[in-house]
C-alpha cells in the first residue's frame, strides 16, 4: 500500500498558475495553500491580491478573494478584517506594490498592529510591466528603468523592508526567507506557518518577505535566477527572524 | 532624419526631448512603460532629470516642483495612474504652473484591461480634480500627429501657464509607424519665468508658488483669471480636420484611434454610394465647436464614434445644439471595433432619418 | 495577390516570438519606404496566456489599424488557430504550426499550409527559432519580401548583443522556405 | 524495491527544470522532444526504480505537477 508523500493542496483551487516557468510566485502560492489546509481555516480566510503579476492570485487561492487597487492591499485588508474580525486575513504583494505604491499603507496597518499576515514577494523588479527597477533592485542590476544598472547615487539603496517593518511597536512577527532550495522552502513554510498561527491567536501584524526570482525579466533560466538570488539577492537581504513579539511575551 | 520605424511610446519621449523637456518623473504602468523606460536612459546621458517615483501621485507632485522651479516638467502615465494624479493637476493649473501630462488609455473603470480605450474624456476634459480648472487636451490620431503635438507641447504650456495633456490610447501608445522627429513646430513668445522658484531671490521679489487663497474674494479673483484665460484658450487654440465634408449625407464625430478606424469605414461607404463626411476633434479640450458650423446643409445626421459607452457625445449635443439628429456608437473596455461596425451604424441611421 | 496592400495577423503565446515576426514586416517595408502599421494585442502574461499582432503593409496611407480579415493569418498554437481561422479573406492563406496544430478542421476558399516548426527548430538546435520558420514558410508562399531584405532587418534587430543568433535564426528562415517548396511539390 | 515513486501532470508542466536540479537522484531529464499541449518541453523520468520519494521535486515546482508516493515500510 503506498503512502502520498506529497500532493496538491486543496488550499488551492483547480485553475492553472499563469505565471512564467520556474517563477517562486507558484511555490510561495502552494505554501498558502498548504497552510490554510493544515491550520484547517480554507472556509475561514479572506486573501487580498494586490497589482502585478500575482494579480490573478484570486483565481489561485481556493478561498474568498478581493483584489486591490495597486499599493492599496494593505488597506483593504484592514477594511475587511475590522469588518469580519474573526476571519483569517492575509494580502499577498510584490515589492514594488508593497515597498514602492503601497509602503505607506502597509507601514501603517502595522503601526496599527493590525492582525492580518502580509505575504512579500521581493524578486527586486516589476515583472508584470516588463522589467522596471523596484525598491529592492539591487545596485548594478540591469532593469529596464536602470539600463546602466541601479546606482546609489541615482537611485539610493535597496531597501531593506524586513528590517524597516522590525521597527514598528505593533509588529508582531517579520521574517525574511528563502524559496532556493527544498530545505528552505520547508524552512519558509515554517515561518509562514507560525505567521498564520499569531494572526490566529490575535497577535497582531505579521510579515514574512520571500527572497524570490523573476527568471524572464532577469534575462536567466529558472534555475540561474534561485542561484543569483541565493548568491547576490540574501547577501545584501539577509534571512532571518527580524521581529518576534512571542520573544517578549514568554 | 527621414522616416524611422518606432514604436508610439518611444516616439512621445524622443518627442518630449526634442520639445524641450528637462525633467522626467514617472510610474511603471502598462500599457506606457516604453516612455519612462527610453527616457531613464537618455535624460541620464543627456544630463538631464529622470526619476522613477514610488508611485503616480508622488510623480505628479514631483512635476508640480520641478514646474514651479521653472524647467520644462512632465510625467506620464496610463488611466488608473492618471486617476491618481487628479489632485495633483488641480493644483498645477491652479498655481498657474506650465507642464505636459501624457495619458496612454487603457480600458476602465477600477483596474479595468490593458487594451485601448477613450473613457477618460470627462475626467480629462471637465477636470478630474477638484475646482474650476482646465487643461489643454490634445487628442492624436496617429503617430506623426502625436509627435508634432508633442514637440509642441512645452511652447502651448509655457505660454499659457497650464498643463497639457496629451490623450492617446493604447493602441497609439504601442503600434510602430514611420515617423519624421524633425518636423518643424510653431514657436510662441515666451516671457521669461519671473515666478519661477529659482532659489535666487529674497525679500519682497520672493518668489512664491501656491494654491491655496483662503480669502473667498481673493479666490475668486483667481478663479476669474484662470476662466479669462480657459476663455482665450477656447477662442484661439480650437483644432480639428474636416474629412470628405462637401455634399456630405452623415457626419461622423470622432477622434484618435477611432477617427482612424472610421476613415476605412467613410471609404467603404462611399464605395457603396453613401456620402460620409468625419469632424475630428485634434483638441478634445477646447472643444472644436466652429467645426460644426461648417456641416453642409446636405447633412440629415450626425454618428458620435468613441471607444467609451459615450462621453464627447455631450459636447457633441452642446456643438450641434439641436440642429441635427444625433446618433452614437462605441465599443469599450479595450475593444476595437472593425471598420464595417460603424459602415453598419450608419446605415441604420439612414432608416431612421 | 494584391500586392498594393497586404494585411497580415501573428498569433501564439507569450513566448513565442509573435510580436518579432510582425515588426520585422514592418521594418522590411518601412527599408523599402512602403507604408507600414504593426500593433500588438497581448494579455498581461509575457509567456503562455495570448499574444497577437497585426500588420498592414500598403503603397498608400493606411487608415484603420484594424481589419475585419486579413490575407494571411500566422498561428503559431491551437487556440490562436482557432480564433483566427475565421478572419482569413476567401482566397486568402492560414499558416499555421503543425507541431502544436495537428489536423484542424480547415475553412473553406483558403489555402490551408501546416509547417512543424517546433520539430524544425529543435532538429536545427535551438528551439527558439520557430518563429523564423513560419517567416521563412511565409516568404515562400507570399514573396512579400525577399530573404536578403529580411535577413537586413534581422541583423539590425538581433544587433546589440545578440550577433550570435544570427546564423542560426537564418538557417531558420531557409529551412521553413525549403519546408514549402517541398510539400508544395506534394500537395498542389 | 523502489522506495518512492513521482507521476506528473504533463499538461501543467512549463519544462522549468527546477524539480531536475533538486532531484539527489538524478532521475529527472527535460524532454528535449516532445512536448506538452502549451507547446511546453516537458520533464521525464529516466529511471524510476531509483526513487527515493524524499518528494524534493514536489516541494520546488511551482505548478503543482508532480505528486510522490512511498511505499509503506
Amino acid at each position: 500500500m503506498n503512502q502520498i508523500v506529497y500532493k496538491k493542496t486543496k488550499g488551492l483551487t483547480d485553475t492553472e498558475l499563469s505565471y512564467c516557468p520556474g517563477c517562486t510566485h507558484g511555490i510561495i502560492h502552494k505554501l498558502i495553500g498548504e497552510i490554510l489546509e493544515e491550520l484547517n481555516v480554507i472556509d475561514r480566510s479572506i486573501g487580498v491580491a494586490s497589482v502585478g503579476c500575482s494579480v490573478f492570485s484570486y483565481y489561485y487561492f481556493n478561498c474568498d478573494m478581493q483584489q486591490a487597487a495597486h499599493g492599496r492591499s494593505c488597506a483593504v485588508a484592514t477594511g475587511i478584517k475590522r469588518s469580519r474580525p474573526d476571519s483569517i486575513v492575509f494580502t499577498y504583494q510584490g515589492d514594488g506594490d508593497l515597498g514602492s505604491i503601497g509602503i505607506a499603507e502597509a507601514i501603517h496597518a502595522a503601526n496599527r498592529g493590525e492582525n492580518i499576515t502580509v505575504i512579500l514577494a521581493n524578486n527586486a523588479i516589476y515583472g508584470m510591466t516588463g522589467g522596471q527597477m523596484a525598491p529592492t533592485t539591487l545596485i548594478g542590476q540591469k532593469t529596464t528603468t536602470s539600463q546602466a544598472g541601479r546606482s546609489e547615487a541615482l537611485h539610493g539603496l535597496p531597501m531593506k523592508i524586513s528590517e524597516i517593518f522590525a521597527q514598528i511597536p505593533k509588529a508582531a512577527y517579520v521574517e525574511r526567507v528563502s524559496l532556493h532550495n527544498p530545505q528552505h522552502v520547508l524552512k519558509a513554510k515554517k515561518a509562514l506557518k507560525k505567521a498564520f498561527t499569531y494572526q490566529m491567536e490575535k497577535k497582531g501584524f505579521t510579515m514574512i518577505e520571500f527572497i524570490s526570482t523573476c527568471p524572464v525579466n532577469w534575462g536567466m533560466t529558472p534555475n540561474e535566477a534561485l542561484k543569483w538570488a541565493k548568491e547576490s539577492m540574501i547577501e545584501y537581504f539577509p534571512l532571518g527572524v527580524y521581529k518576534d513579539s512571542g520573544d517578549e511575551h514568554e | 532624419m527621414g522616416k524611422v520605424l518606432m514604436k508610439g511610446n518611444e516616439a512621445i519621449a524622443l518627442a518630449a526631448v526634442k520639445g524641450g523637456c528637462d525633467a522626467f518623473f514617472g510610474y511603471p504602468i502598462t500599457p506606457q512603460n516604453e516612455i519612462p523606460e527610453f527616457l531613464s536612459k537618455y535624460m541620464n546621458e543627456h544630463g538631464k532629470v529622470f526619476v522613477q517615483a514610488e508611485s503616480e501621485v508622488a510623480a505628479i507632485n514631483m512635476v508640480y516642483g520641478a514646474a514651479g522651479s521653472g524647467v520644462r516638467a512632465m510625467t506620464s502615465s496610463s488611466s488608473p495612474g492618471i486617476a491618481l494624479k487628479q489632485e495633483g493637476i488641480s493644483y498645477i493649473a491652479a498655481a498657474e504652473l506650465p507642464c505636459l501630462i501624457v495619458n496612454v488609455m487603457r480600458g476602465g473603470p477600477g483596474l479595468g484591461g490593458i487594451q485601448p480605450s477613450q473613457a477618460d474624456y470627462k475626467q480629462i476634459t471637465r477636470g478630474g480634480g477638484n475646482g474650476d480648472y482646465q487643461v489643454i487636451a490634445f487628442a492624436p490620431e496617429n503617430l506623426q500627429e502625436t509627435v508634432d503635438v508633442v514637440k509642441e507641447s512645452f511652447e502651448i504650456a509655457d505660454f499659457y501657464r497650464n498643463p497639457v495633456m496629451i490623450a492617446v490610447d493604447g493602441l497609439i501608445g504601442q503600434m510602430m509607424e514611420p515617423v519624421d522627429l524633425d518636423r518643424p513646430i510653431r514657436k510662441r513668445n515666451l516671457e521669461e519665468k519671473k515666478w519661477a522658484t529659482t532659489g535666487q531671490s529674497t525679500g519682497e521679489n520672493r518668489r512664491i508658488v501656491t494654491s491655496i487663497h483662503l480669502d473667498p474674494y481673493d479666490l475668486e479673483r483667481h478663479s476669474m483669471k484662470l476662466f479669462a484665460k480657459y476663455q482665450k484658450i477656447k477662442e484661439n487654440e480650437q483644432r480639428y480636420e474636416l474629412i470628405n465634408m462637401k455634399d456630405a449625407q452623415f457626419i461622423i464625430v470622432a477622434y484618435g484611434s477611432m477617427s482612424r478606424i472610421c476613415r476605412s469605414s467613410i471609404e467603404l461607404l462611399s464605395e457603396q454610394g453613401i456620402k460620409v463626411g468625419m469632424i475630428r476633434p485634434i483638441t478634445i479640450w477646447p472643444y472644436p465647436k466652429k467645426a460644426f458650423d461648417e456641416i453642409p446643409a446636405s447633412v440629415k445626421g450626425i454618428l458620435c464614434a468613441e471607444l467609451s459607452t459615450g462621453q464627447m457625445i455631450d459636447d457633441v449635443l452642446i456643438s450641434n445644439n439641436g440642429r441635427w439628429k444625433v446618433n452614437f456608437f462605441g465599443r469599450t473596455g479595450g475593444v476595437l471595433p472593425e471598420p464595417e461596425e460603424i459602415v453598419e451604424a450608419i446605415k441604420k441611421m439612414m432608416g431612421e432619418v | 495577390m494584391n500586392m498594393n496592400s497586404q494585411k497580415v495577423t501573428i498569433a501564439g503565446f507569450g513566448g513565442q516570438g509573435v510580436m518579432m515576426i510582425g515588426q520585422m514586416l514592418a521594418y522590411a517595408a518601412t527599408e523599402e519606404n512602403m507604408h507600414t502599421l504593426w500593433f500588438p494585442s497581448y494579455g498581461p502574461e509575457t509567456r503562455g496566456g495570448t499574444a497577437n499582432c497585426s500588420v498592414t503593409i500598403s503603397k498608400k496611407e493606411i487608415n484603420s489599424p484594424v481589419f475585419a480579415k486579413a490575407d494571411t493569418v500566422i498561428a503559431l498554437n491551437l487556440p490562436s488557430y482557432m480564433k483566427f481561422a475565421p478572419k482569413v479573406q476567401q482566397g486568402g492563406i492560414l499558416l499555421y504550426n503543425e507541431s502544436l496544430i495537428t489536423n484542424p478542421i480547415q475553412p473553406e476558399g483558403i489555402r490551408v499550409i501546416g509547417v512543424p516548426i517546433n520539430d524544425i527548430a529543435i532538429k536545427l538546435g535551438n528551439p527558439k527559432v520557430a518563429n523564423m520558420v513560419i517567416m521563412g514558410a511565409y516568404l515562400e508562399l507570399t514573396h512579400l519580401f525577399s530573404e536578403e531584405a529580411i535577413v537586413k532587418v534581422l541583423k539590425k534587430l538581433l544587433g546589440k548583443g545578440k550577433e550570435h543568433l544570427i546564423d542560426i535564426n537564418i538557417e531558420a528562415i531557409k529551412a521553413g522556405r525549403e519546408h514549402i517548396l517541398k510539400t508544395r511539390g506534394q500537395s498542389c | 524495491m523502489p522506495k518512492g515513486r513521482v507521476s506528473f501532470d504533463i499538461e501543467k508542466c512549463k519544462g522549468c527544470m527546477l524539480c531536475v536540479e533538486v532531484c539527489p537522484k538524478k532521475i529527472l531529464v527535460l524532454d528535449k522532444v516532445s512536448l506538452n499541449k502549451k507547446g511546453y518541453n516537458i520533464i521525464k523520468v529516466i529511471d524510476p526504480d531509483n526513487c527515493i520519494g524524499c518528494a524534493f521535486c514536489a516541494i520546488m515546482c511551482p505548478d503543482s505537477v508532480i505528486t510522490v508516493e512511498k511505499d509503506k515500510g
